[in-house]
Parts: structure tokens; C-alpha cells; sequence
């Protein structure tokens, strides 16, 4: 059960190493903030700031980081097992730190930096070099920090979405090379592609408003990748795997809810119409798809579980982002009762075909994702958006189009680099824990911690270390009864 | 002296607490169980799964009496106990040889 | 223990029929956004939209529904015995999905529509029809949709706090048809009395800046009528009934007061002096009730209790909103410190009365919201508000008269709307679970979960179904020690 | 086990005279607004309210509150004994409500009031007299209260913090009046001397943006005080006294994270340039700092651990307050993997001297606090903050002279004050409970109530008092199997 | 009658009911303890301190069956039980001298 | 072979397991329990109700020895748990008949 320590003073060392050497790129620059000859040509004269606009980027970066921790980490940590919960929430938390400092350092960069061929950002920005707080290229209202900021906190939920597949089962040191990889050489290119400027998916007028591609196809497909390749659990199919601890799961999901009102209506950028239209139309469906998920189950099982509305509920808020910029109130209690109803019947698919998704991210983010990118294909209208497009509904069906070629180049992406991740840390470092500390729960394998003791006694506990032997100095109290 | 081990259904446990200080028994030790039996379990959902349990929730009496009281702990126990209904439950009596009081070091029926 | 599955299949199936038609209503008028003649009648040249207003409203529409979910949710939630747990939880959660689609569809028409005689909004709006991204009828700065969205985070707590009242007996599938029934009639007239343009009780100059009478006087006169109808839970005053989770409860009422913030200072609809007034007295009054309801229960009963100070908490926040646009901080001193003390000893009177109001909705929110309500007539001075009006402590002692005929219509519209419903729902779908699903829990009997699986060991769980015997094909793992 | 109702009421008296004579004072006043000339004269021709400032202040003023309830008591809650569990949870949220009404009768004219002396503000502002809902003097675009009410909740989760030093063990009674008194005597006089106009050490020079000498130093040192004073908790050192839930604690340090935003970036009291600046190095300092904890952790002893990260992610919290708003990204990546480092080897070396900091105030905001106000004088510079000052690296040593004399005097005010105050309470109603209340637990002992009841059966637990015995002559119900 | 009362690593419990299921044992009783003994306990770290556990989880399984099953019944429960590492867990005998099945009223073997 | 079972208060399990150890006895299996008599509970506050608790909180510990240990473990484990004050506990002793370790097979006192 124990983790050598050469290795991890290895991995301590080596992102050591990485974060002076960024850090050291970066500084001289910030040190001096005067835009550099081009960045400066990027940012001309900089536009007024607008206070209620950057107030609500500000709040909506906020937002978006609730959803990942304590959102996200409770609505995860509550459906596994109790030896895995504290495992699985720290995937959640870490990952807020891990990507919260490669963003800075080189993820914005990579994503967002001056367009290399539609395919990448350059390295201009890394460090955040020229990336200050005067409105930069991609709003013109708001500190270029802020949107920087507020994108940091999709690239921080994302890969933690994907860790619900392969929860249970796997290292944490491996896990933490993994999200690391993925951030870099999947997300980074695929936010640019989406959204870089100049990237090729945009370029070739896919609508993807606030991430249904780039956060939840990616995510979901990943996912399958990741199942496929770390393969089942042990036990998966013979013993009862079931959730713990399900009013955290259901906090979760409403806290979820709560911050997706930042994910979606803060994509605006602003703080007036467009962001409004977003705001409603996600609280739509994310409540029809709860009801689309509720109703499909109480038909088809016999009983509305509570799971199933809370897992509704993400669905729609998974499918809606692309369109939530673009499409009608109406529109959105559509998409999300099929949201509801797909994903519902997608969870329920992959229990027939065996692969072990733990939390059933391909069901959810996968197919839902890819829905609400063909839905915004179907619901666009420019009656809500005037700077958006129409779809098929509208009249456009060449919309269509390109959003099917967003999704396809998102799923290859995605499944391509997760696959070619894993199986290198597969050879090198390994991707399970060996199987008795599985049995026994990442909890106490992988972190030396229990989640709950909730019982009184201390079970034969005994303090060991440098402090009890202090301690044995010390006259021992007398307990009264 | 025996102890008298009862496994009933969890609501249950205040009826039996007030039947056997009804005759007396001031002493009793409970604890949460799971039973198995003929007793039908339920089936719960989650996501994709359906999954049937079959160990219910029971709680479990021991008291230790005399040997003259053995008979009617039994049977009072038994009678608080019974709803009629499948999964009431059992009681087993057991030989005890020695009982210790721990505050005072009594002994055997002094120590009940 | 098995709901027939044919009759939630009809239940869906009405629930699809509705939706599918009010949809379909509002759709050809929102591809065509542009206002009907009626409404741009109604929304003159729209005024210039504020992008800090909206920031504002939109935060605060977020944190209206944070106070619902996960808020209220876990409020209930850790009251409740942990048998009920998550189907108490489920009901807030689900009144979140059911009436953010019942508002947009036709609530909203109903309660803020173009005015029919002082009593109801028309149908003009229904499926949101001319309620566009432009400033509406009843703000200047803000689009009317950011409008209507604060407004449904209302429409849909209202209903959630009445199920405190029949927690742990009520069937679901009557619950979600009472829950559309209540909202549709009583609540979306109440509103319309108070808030609606035209609305009889606003024009009579009731003073009701945040809710008092539509959102905690109707639930909390609404949960008497449904304890009194729907009857005591089994063992009630002899089996032990108590919270099984005292932190999650303590959280949500945080939650509750932080989400305050926006049911109060959001209804100033900007972001300026009233808000900033409305914020302060919302926090001192939670607090000041805080304390009351704690030292009354101290010196009554010995000890100061944990559930005590949060109840009072809440209580504070149930009698402040109708005053907070209108009040001084030191006023909203003594309307807290009164409400912990009104309330503390109103939820002691209960059980010498005998009904079963599972969780003190009568208590906390019928009394706090019926002090509130007079509060703001002893309170209200123009110091504070210039467009609101005097109170009797500054002179004004005719105010005192409308806030009692505004008290006195919620509570008869409330009482007897909810019984009538409650009455009828009785008859035809039945209002209680079987005595053995009610002893079993709802939790088992009408979602077929389990809150917590806390313990390690399954308990003789084996799955079951199609997943089940494919698994079974597979070699089963051996799993080392 | 029984608290003497006497002292209990004679507490609730007094408190109730106190805030009666303060409203009393206060209401006048406040009933006739137009400020007094005095009052007129420090508050200028009002400047315009910005809506997007005061949207921000307030939405920043919510998330502070945030930070202690639900943030800090889950954080310390999780952290603590199941038998402790409430009571921990209790003292977070009813400092909620006591400074929220202190600082609105008193504090807050003490702390930022009418100088006198560069030591403490007068008792002009005594129950909020004359500060209205213009600007006042310390903002130009947001209302004075707004401001007043952003300072309260700093004012609330100081003293909160604090109470992690003397977890488990202490009086409710005591515990209450120690408060009031510490907020009274410590930090109403700190605040004023960082940040009162007129303070002496702001005067001075010293840079605190957003608290690290008011909030961190002084609850840092207090906590070393008071854990010396207190004592140890019984079987410390020979009991395992382990965290209970820590889903609740890492649920609470991500909510502490959230929250964190309204702390630092809304002590620019605008939203804009500053703002943005201020919120990008709290994510980043908050992060680097997790993972600064995490592999120092797992550098030397063998395991990464949950509580570990999240204590980092605090820890990085507190070192960048005092100068996030004058550093940049990547210095705040320095601060923070620095804090984490140090903070972690700072709990380390508690067990090594032997007081009981029972959850680690003094190694994480002591500790972290003294560095963060060190690292403002090493890394600010005004190309960030034009308003602010140069550090050290920046070119002017002087600025550590500053800070350093502005740790002392915390240190000084902070320790001194704490000793003082709980000497006196110790001699006068006891600091601690008696021996076998602490077995028992605070919950039972010092408020009647358990946190969990999580098995199914009541285990003999019976109703009492008039309730049950109402209750007797009603047929008890026949419940089926 | 006898009473088996198992010690066993938690999961073991299904294949030992299963097992017991197979040879027609239709009852039993199963609770939640901790076990001390020659199996080593684990170490965990909360901030500064360092604790070990030498308690570990397991399942108590309790069947009472007539005196002619016990050797089958033992049998088949070390069998199940079993994986060949240490801290596998014990098996005891206890004698029973009564058995109620409540719901009826049978005694004895009639109640099992 | 006999079975000590005592039920003690929780805080007294560490003081139980050192005394045992202590005399070379490195087996025993521990529960939680809730006890009933001559303790007195306390009472709880929720709301409007008040709630008196009269089972509390103990744990239970079973050591089976051979036959020639049991008085020396009953004795060490009285003096171990004993605190004076009421609700100390009890200490019971079974006979068992046979004992298994499921690891090897081994049988009876060759098995503890
Ligand atoms: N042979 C047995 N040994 C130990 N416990 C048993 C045995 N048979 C039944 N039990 C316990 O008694 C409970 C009730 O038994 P069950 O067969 O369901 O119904 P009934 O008591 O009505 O016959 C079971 O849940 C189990 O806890
Ligand atoms: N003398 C004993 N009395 C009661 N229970 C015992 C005794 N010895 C061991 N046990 C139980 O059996 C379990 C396994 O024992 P252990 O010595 O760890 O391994 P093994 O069964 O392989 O010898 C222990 O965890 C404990 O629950
Ligand atoms: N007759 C009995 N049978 C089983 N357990 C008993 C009996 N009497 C007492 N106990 C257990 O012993 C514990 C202590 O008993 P109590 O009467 O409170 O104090 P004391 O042990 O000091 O006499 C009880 O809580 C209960 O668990």
C-alpha cells in the first residue's frame, strides 16, 4: 500500500521544475506590464470597462468554479462507494488546482494565444504575458484577466467531468500526469478550435456558445475512452456498487444548477440581453430534462427515483450550452425533455453493453453533449441572437452541417488523445491501484484517510509519531464517566 | 442464568423495552442487525441498475435473567414482538455460566 | 409497495399533452419575436437596458433558486428521519423542475399579464409570448425575461416551503399534481393581487416589497390547512420523530440566508441605494431573530439549541422581505428579535394543539410572515424608500389598514385554496402512502433509494436484470484480502 | 449537565439591554436621515452610485458571508468529533448573528467611525447614525452602507476563525460573551488602525489590501492565545481524535475558496481593473498553495492527503489577501506554493510543542497571515495597482519596514487582547466545561442535541413534557410490519 | 440446537450466504463489528498527526440450525469464508436451548 | 472454551484492549451497542419537543479463551473497564463448544 517516495519526490521535483521555469518565463514581462510591440497591436486603444459587465464575468467565474468544487465533487463523491468518497472528491478539488496553474501559465496560451494555422494559440502568452487588465481581443468590456479567468474555470471542470469514469479504480499519481496531459494536448487545442480566435471550427461557423463541445463532448467522450481502456472495476456486475451518500449527490446537482447560470449566461460576456436570454433558457431545460428523466424512468421502471431527476437536471444543462445563446425558451423545454429522455435510456444502454463507465459520464455529457450541439443546429434563430445564426428551423439547414463537423472533430479529438494518453501511463506508470487496495478504497490507499467516523469510539486507534511519544511524557487525564 | 436473544423488527424495540420493564427487567443490551429469512427484501434503482435486497433491518434484545424468569422474558417477549405479519422475528435463550457486574464486582444473579 | 405503472404512464402522458400544447401555442410568436401591437403597447420605446441592474438581478434570480436547491432541500432535509430523507429533498428539488416550467409556459401569463378585473393576468403571455430581451412593463433597466426569471425563482420556493408541512406521508404522484394545482391557483392570483400591474391588493396600497404575504404568508396558512388535511404522521407524539442530520440542516439555512440577499435586495430590480438598504436589514434581522428565538428558548427551556438558532434565522428572513425595501436597519432589529421570539413559542404551541405540522411551516412562516406583513405598517418610512410609504411609527397609522386586509385575503385565499385542492385530490388519487410504505419510508416506498449506504458490506444486495445476466456470463474477479 | 437558567437569563437580559439602549440611541436619528452636519461634512456632495460597483460590493458582501456559514462550519464541522460536530457548526453560525448585530449598533462606528487618534473611530456612528445610503467616505460609488456591510462580514468571520483554537471544549456561555468582547476590544480597534481613516497604521503605510493583518495575523494569534489559555482537550495526545466528516470539510474549503472572491476582489469596492487583478491571484495563490500543501505531504510522509490539499487551498487563501491587490499572477503562484509549504510544516511542529490548536488556526492563519503580509512587501507593485506601492522586488525596501511593523503591532494587539479577555472570563463564568460534559460532547452537553440519527430505530428515546402527555390520550396508531 | 456465529471478512458475506442458501439454510443474522488480532492494521494521516488502527472492519454472521447441520453448516461457512489470508476470521459453537419463532409461537427446531 | 462478552462504555475500549494484550490475549471482536438500566439517560431538545434518551451508547466486547484463561480475563477486563460510577457494565460468560480459524482449518484452542 505504500507509494515509494522516490517516485513521488520524482513528480514533486519535476512540477517543480515546470511551474520556476514558467513562472521564470513569464515574470520579467509582468514585471514591466507594458503591452509588448504585439500584444499591443492585438489590444488596440483599449475600450471603457464596464462595471456591471465585469461584475457579472466576475460572478460568473465564481459560479463556474462552484460548479466543479463542492458542485461537481459532491454530486460525484455521493454516488460511490464510502471507501472511495473522499478519492473521488479530491479528484474534483486537486484538479481545480492543477488546472488553475497551468492555465496561467501555459493552458491560456495554448488555447486562447495568437492563432498558429486554425489548429493552436502560440506561445506569446505564456505566463500570461500580455494578457492584462485592459480589455484584450476577446471582449471588449471586461479586463482581458477576466475572461482569461473565466475561461480557467472551464478548463478546470472539464477533465474533473471525466473523472467520474474511471472513479474507484485508479492511482492518484497517474491521475494527476493524466489531467495534466489531457489539459495540454486535448482541451487546449480544442478550446482554440472552438473559440481561439482563428481556430478552424469556429472559423467554419459551428456555434457553440458556452462549451457543449469543447466541454461536453470532449469530456464524455474521453470518458469512454478512459472506461474502455482502465477497464471494470472489480466486482462490477457481481457485487451491489451503489451511491452512499445521495442528498450530497442531489446537493451537488442543485449547486451544479446553481453555477451553470455563470457557465452559460456569463459566455455573454455581458451583462444585458444575450446573457438573459442564456440565463432562462438554461433554468428551462435544465428543469424539463429533470422531468424528461423523471417521467422516462417512472414509465419505463415503475418508480421516479431521485437520482434520476438530479441526473436529469445535468443532462439538460449538459445539452443546452451551445444553443443557450441562440435559442428560444420554448426551444429549450425541448431540448431538454429529449435530453432527459436520451441520456436517461443512454445509462441504461450501457449496463447492456459492459464497458464500466462509474458515473456514467458518456451517458450524461457524452450523448447529451452531442445533442444539444446538433439541437443548437436545429433551434438556432438569430430573432434571439442577432450576431448568432439561423438553423434548421429557421431555415438554414446548412447550420447543420457545420455542426455535425464540430461534434465529429470533438469525438475524434478527444477519443484519439485520451486513448494515446492512457496507454502511455499505462506502460510507465500504471493506471490501477493493485487490486487489494482497491478492495480496500482509494480512501485509505491512496491517501492514508477515511471519509467518515462517525461511530464514537476510536476503534483501537493509537496516535503514533514524534507527537505521541511527546505525549507519552505527559501524565494521561482522568476520564470521569 | 440465561440470556434470552430476541431479533425483532426495529419498530418494535419500545413495545419489548416496556414489556420486560413491565415485569421488572431493568437491564437489556440492543444492537442493529440484519436479518435474512423468508422474509421478502425490496428492490431499489439506481441509474441503470436494479438491484434486490435481501438482509432487512432488524434489531437485536439480549437480556440476561435468571433461570426462573427465563419463561416469561420469553413469552413476553415474544408477545410485544408479534405483529402476526412474516419477519417478526426469533428468540434464542443461551446458557450463561457467570455474570459480572463491572462497578461493583458483584456476581452472577446479583450482577443483573 | 409497486405504483401502478399504468397510471404514471397517464400521469406522463398529461404532463406531455400540456406541455406540448402551451408550447406549441407560444411557438410561431416566438420565431417571430417582434411584439405584438398588444405588447409593445405595454413596453413603450424600450428604455436603455443597465448592465449593473441586470448583473444584479440575474445574481440575485440564482441565488433565489440556491435557496430552494440545494437551500431548502437540506434545511428539510436533515429534519427528517433518514428513512425520508431524500424523498423530503426530492420535493424541493422537483418543485424546482415542475413549476420552472409551469411559469414559463402559462404562470407567468397568469400573475403578471395584462390585468383582468384586479384578480388575475390574462393569457396574453402564455408560453412567454411578447415577453422578450427588451425592458418590460415592470422595470425600466432590466430585460423584462430577467424580470420574469427572478419572479419564477419566487413561484417556485413558495410551494417548496409547504412541504414541510406533509413531510413523510404524502404520496408523490398526488404531491406533483397538488404542487401544479396550488401554484396555478392560488399562487399565480395571489401574486397577481400584490405585484401585478393592476392587481387589487398593490392598488390598494398594501405594502409587500419582497413577499411576506404572497410567498410566506400563503405557504405557511397553506401548510396549516394541508397539516390539518392530511392527517398526523403514524407515531406521532409517541414514537421518537427527530432531525437525522442536524449539519446538513444548519447548512441549508445558510444557504437560505445567503440566498436572502436575493429574494430581498434583488426585488429593488437595480442595484443602487434600495438594494443596498434591503441587503443590510435582511442580514440584521436573520441575525437579530437568530438570537431572539436562541435566548428565548435558553431561558424557557434551559439550553440554547443549534437547530433553535437556525430556525430562528429563518424566521427572521420570513418577516423581513415585506418591509426590507421600506425599513431601517435598527427597525429590523426588533422585527428579527420579535419574529424569534413569535415563532419560537408558535412551534410550542403546536404541540399542545395537536396538529402535525411536520416542520413548523406554520410556525415559522405563517406567523413570521403575518408579523412581517404588520411589521412594515408600524415600520415603513419614506426615509428609506421615497416611493414607498409611512408606516404608523411615522404617522401614517392608515398604512396599518391595508397591510390587514393584504394579511386577511392570503390567508383566505391560501386556506382555502389548499384545502379545496387537498379535498379533491383526496377523492380521486389518494393524499397518503399505505400505512406500510409510510412505516417502510419514502424513500424505499415511492423512489425505491436509499439515502445513505454508508456501512461497507452490501447486505446481501444482488443486482438484478438484463445487466445482471450478462455480468453473470463473466468469470467472476477473485479478489485478494 | 444542566446550565443554571439563572445565568442564562440574566445573559439574555443583558444583551437584550444592551441592544434596546443602542437601538434606542440609534433610532432618532435614523428617523429623521438627513445627515447631521457633522455627518454632512464627511460625506461630500454625493458622487453617482455605480450600479455595476454596487452590484459587485453586494454580491461580495453575500459571498464573505458565505465563507462562515455554511464555508467555515462545515470546514471545522467536518474537522471535529461526531459528538462535537454541532456545537462546532454552532459557533461559526451564531457569530454570524451576534457581530452582524454588534457591528451594526457599535463595531462598525468603533472600527471606521470619526478618528480618534489614529487609535479607535468614535461613537458617532453608533447604531448606524448617518451612515446612509449615499457614498460615503470611504467609497465614491457605492451607497456607505453597502461598505458598511462588506466590512461586517470581515468583522463576523474573524473572530469565526478563531474558534477553531479552542474547538471542543469550551462554555457556550463564555464562549458567547468572549466574542463580543473580542470583536469589541480586538478587532474593532485593529480594523480601525489598517483601515479606519485616520488609523495609525495605514497612516503608516502598511499594506493591507483585503485583511491579512486584521483578519489572519489577529485570528491566528488570538488562536495561539487562547489554545495556551484554554488548554489542552482531554486524552489530546493519547486519544485519536480524528476528523468525522471530511466530505463536509473539503465541501467547506471550496466554498471558503468561492467566497474568497467576494473577500479580495471585492475589497476593490469596484468592478474593473482592480477587481479582476484581485480575483485572479486568489484563484491562482489558492491553488498553488493546495499544491504546495499536497507534495510537501507527499514529499515527506509518503501520502497525499484530502485534508492535506484543502487545508493548502486555505492556507493559500489567507497569505494572499493582504496583497492581492498589488501582485501579480505569478507572484501569487510564489505566495501561495510557499504558504502551502510552510503552513503544513507549521501544524507539523504544533504536535511537536505540545498546545492543542485544535484545527490548526495558528499554523494556517497565523502562520499563513504573517507571510502574506511579508510577501506584499516583497512582490507589490504599482503596475498593477497604480494606487498602491512597489515592494522590495520591486525596488523599495522601505515597504517591508512597513509591513513588519504592522505584523508586530497585530501580534502585540491581538495576543495581549485574547490573554486578557479569557483570563477574565476564566476567573469569572469558566472557560471550559466540566470533565464529563467534554466526554459527553458539546453537542448534548451544551445544547440537548445530537448531530446524527442516522439509524433507523429511536433506541428508546421517549417524548416528554406537556406534548407527550397531550399525546397520551390519543389512541396510539396500529402500525403493519 | 446450535448457534454458528462467524467472524468474516466483509466481503465474504454474499459468497457465504450463498453458500448457506445452497444447503438449504434459509435464516440468518449478520451484524456490523470490528476485529482485533493477528492481522495488521493500517496507518492514516490527519494534518500533524499519525494514527494506527488495529481494529479492522468485518461481518458477523449468526445461524442457529439443529444439532445434525452444525458440522455441514461450519464446513461449508469456512469454506466460503476462506481466502487463505491471515485475518480470515473465526468461527464459534454456541449451544441453544430454546428457539420462538415469534410470528407462530414454534419452538425449537420447528421455529428455525 | 468460553466466550467473555462485556459491554463497557466507549471510552474504556482502549484501556479493554491494552489489559488484554497485556496478558497475551490478541484476539477479541468489538461492537457498538446501546444499553439499557440502571443508567440514567439525558434529554434531548428538537423544536417544540423534548425527548428523554434512556439507552446509551456502549460498546461490546467478545474474547473466547480456553478455559484455564477465563477467570484471569474476567478479572483484567472488570478492572480495566471499571470506572465506579454507574453503568459500568457487565461481563457474561458463555460456553462454547468448538472453534474454527477459517484461515487453516485449525480447530478449538489451537484455533484462538
Ligand atoms: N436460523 C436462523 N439463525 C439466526 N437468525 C435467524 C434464523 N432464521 C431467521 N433468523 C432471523 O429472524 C429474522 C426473521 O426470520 P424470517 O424467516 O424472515 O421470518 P419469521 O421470523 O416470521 O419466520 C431474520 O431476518 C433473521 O434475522
Ligand atoms: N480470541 C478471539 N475471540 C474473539 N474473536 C477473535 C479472537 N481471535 C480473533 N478473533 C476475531 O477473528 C478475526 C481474525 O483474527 P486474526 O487473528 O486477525 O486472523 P486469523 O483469523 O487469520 O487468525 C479478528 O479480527 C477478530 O475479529
Ligand atoms: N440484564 C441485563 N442483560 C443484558 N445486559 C444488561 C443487563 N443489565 C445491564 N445490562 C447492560 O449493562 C449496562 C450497564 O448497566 P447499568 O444497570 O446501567 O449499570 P451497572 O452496570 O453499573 O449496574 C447497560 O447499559 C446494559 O447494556
Amino acid at each position: 500500500m505504500v507509494i515509494a517516495r522516490g517516485s513521488t519526490l520524482t513528480l514533486a521535483v519535476f512540477f517543480f521544475v515546470l511551474f520556476v521555469s514558467a513562472v521564470g518565463l513569464g515574470w520579467a514581462q509582468q514585471q514591466a506590464p507594458a503591452p509588448s510591440p504585439a500584444a499591443a497591436a492585438q489590444a488596440p486603444p483599449a475600450p471603457k470597462i464596464d462595471s456591471g459587465d465585469t461584475a457579472w464575468l466576475l460572478t460568473s467565474s465564481a459560479l463556474v468554479l462552484l460548479m466543479t468544487a463542492p458542485g461537481l465533487a459532491l454530486f460525484y463523491g455521493g454516488m460511490v462507494r464510502p471507501k472511495n468518497a473522499l478519492a473521488t472528491i479530491m479528484q474534483s478539488f486537486i484538479i481545480l488546482a492543477l488546472i488553475s496553474v497551468q492555465w496561467v501559465l501555459w493552458g491560456y496560451s495554448l488555447a486562447f494565444g495568437p492563432d498558429k494555422g486554425g489548429v493552436i494559440g502560440g506561445l506569446e502568452w505564456i505566463g500570461l504575458r500580455g494578457v492584462g487588465l485592459d480589455p484584450g481581443p476577446y471582449s471588449d468590456t471586461v479586463p482581458h484577466q477576466a475572461f482569461m479567468v473565466f475561461q480557467l474555470m472551464f478548463a478546470v471542470i472539464t477533465p474533473a467531468l471525466i473523472t467520474g469514469a474511471f472513479a474507484e479504480r485508479v492511482k492518484f499519481s497517474t491521475f494527476i500526469v493524466f489531467t495534466l496531459a489531457w489539459a495540454t494536448f486535448v482541451y487546449d487545442p480544442l478550446a482554440h478550435w472552438v473559440w481561439g480566435k482563428g481556430g478552424w471550427l469556429g472559423s467554419l461557423g459551428a456555434l457553440d456558445f458556452a462549451g457543449g463541445t469543447v466541454v461536453h463532448i470532449s469530456s464524455g467522450v474521453s470518458a469512454l475512452a478512459a472506461a474502455l481502456v482502465v477497464g471494470r472495476r472489480k466486482g462490477y456486475g457481481h457485487e451491489p456498487i451503489r451511491p452512499h451518500n445521495l442528498p450530497l449527490t442531489v446537493a451537488g446537482a442543485a449547486l451544479l444548477w446553481f453555477g451553470w447560470f455563470g457557465f452559460n449566461a456569463g459566455s455573454a460576456l455581458t451583462a444585458g440581453k444575450l446573457a438573459t436570454s442564456a440565463f432562462v433558457v438554461t433554468n428551462t431545460a435544465a428543469a424539463s430534462a429533470a422531468l424528461g428523466w423523471m417521467f422516462s424512468e417512472w414509465a419505463m421502471r415503475g418508480k421516479p427515483t431521485v437520482l434520476g431527476a438530479a441526473s436529469g437536471a445535468v443532462a439538460g444543462l449538459v445539452a443546452i450550452p451551445p444553443g443557450s445563446g441562440y435559442v428560444t425558451p420554448l426551444a429549450s423545454i425541448i431540448i431538454g425533455a429529449v435530453a432527459g429522455f436520451l441520456c436517461y435510456n443512454a445509462c441504461n444502454l450501457k449496463t447492456k453493453v459492459g464497458y464500466d463507465d462509474s458515473l456514467d459520464v458518456v451517458g450524461v455529457h457524452g450523448v447529451g453533449g452531442t445533442w444539444g450541439a446538433l439541437a443548437t443546429g436545429l433551434f438556432a434563430t438569430t430573432a434571439i441572437n442577432p450576431d448568432g445564426k439561423n438553423g434548421l428551423f429557421a431555415g438554414e439547414p446548412s447550420q447543420m452541417g457545420a455542426q455535425i463537423i464540430a461534434i465529429l472533430a470533438s469525438w475524434v479529438l478527444a477519443f484519439l488523445g485520451t486513448v494515446i494518453i492512457l496507454k502511455i501511463l499505462d506502460a510507465t506508470m500504471g493506471l490501477r491501484v493493485p487490486d487489494e487496495d482497491e478492495v480496500a478504497g482509494l480512501d485509505l490507499s491512496q491517501h492514508s484517510e477515511n471519509a467518515y467516523a462517525l461511530e464514537g469510539p476510536g476503534y483501537g486507534i493509537t496516535s503514533g509519531g514524534a507527537f505521541a511519544e511527546a505525549m507519552k511524557a505527559q501524565p494521561k487525564p482522568t476520564v470521569p464517566a | 442464568m440465561k440470556k434470552i436473544e430476541a431479533v425483532i423488527k426495529p419498530f418494535k424495540l419500545d413495545d419489548v423495552k416496556e414489556a420486560l420493564t413491565g415485569i421488572g427487567v431493568i437491564g437489556m443490551t440492543v444492537s442493529e442487525v440484519r436479518g435474512f429469512g423468508r422474509q421478502k427484501g425490496h428492490t431499489e434503482l439506481y441509474r441503470g441498475g436494479e438491484y434486490t435486497v435481501d438482509f432487512l433491518p432488524k434489531i437485536k434484545v439480549e437480556v440476561v435473567v435468571p433461570d426462573n424468569l427465563v419463561s416469561k422474558v420469553v413469552d413476553v417477549v415474544a408477545g410485544a414482538a408479534k405483529t402476526g405479519n412474516i419477519g417478526d422475528g426469533k428468540i434464542f435463550v443461551h446458557p450463561i455460566e457467570t455474570a459480572v457486574r463491572i462497578r461493583t464486582g458483584e456476581r452472577d444473579e446479583a450482577a443483573l
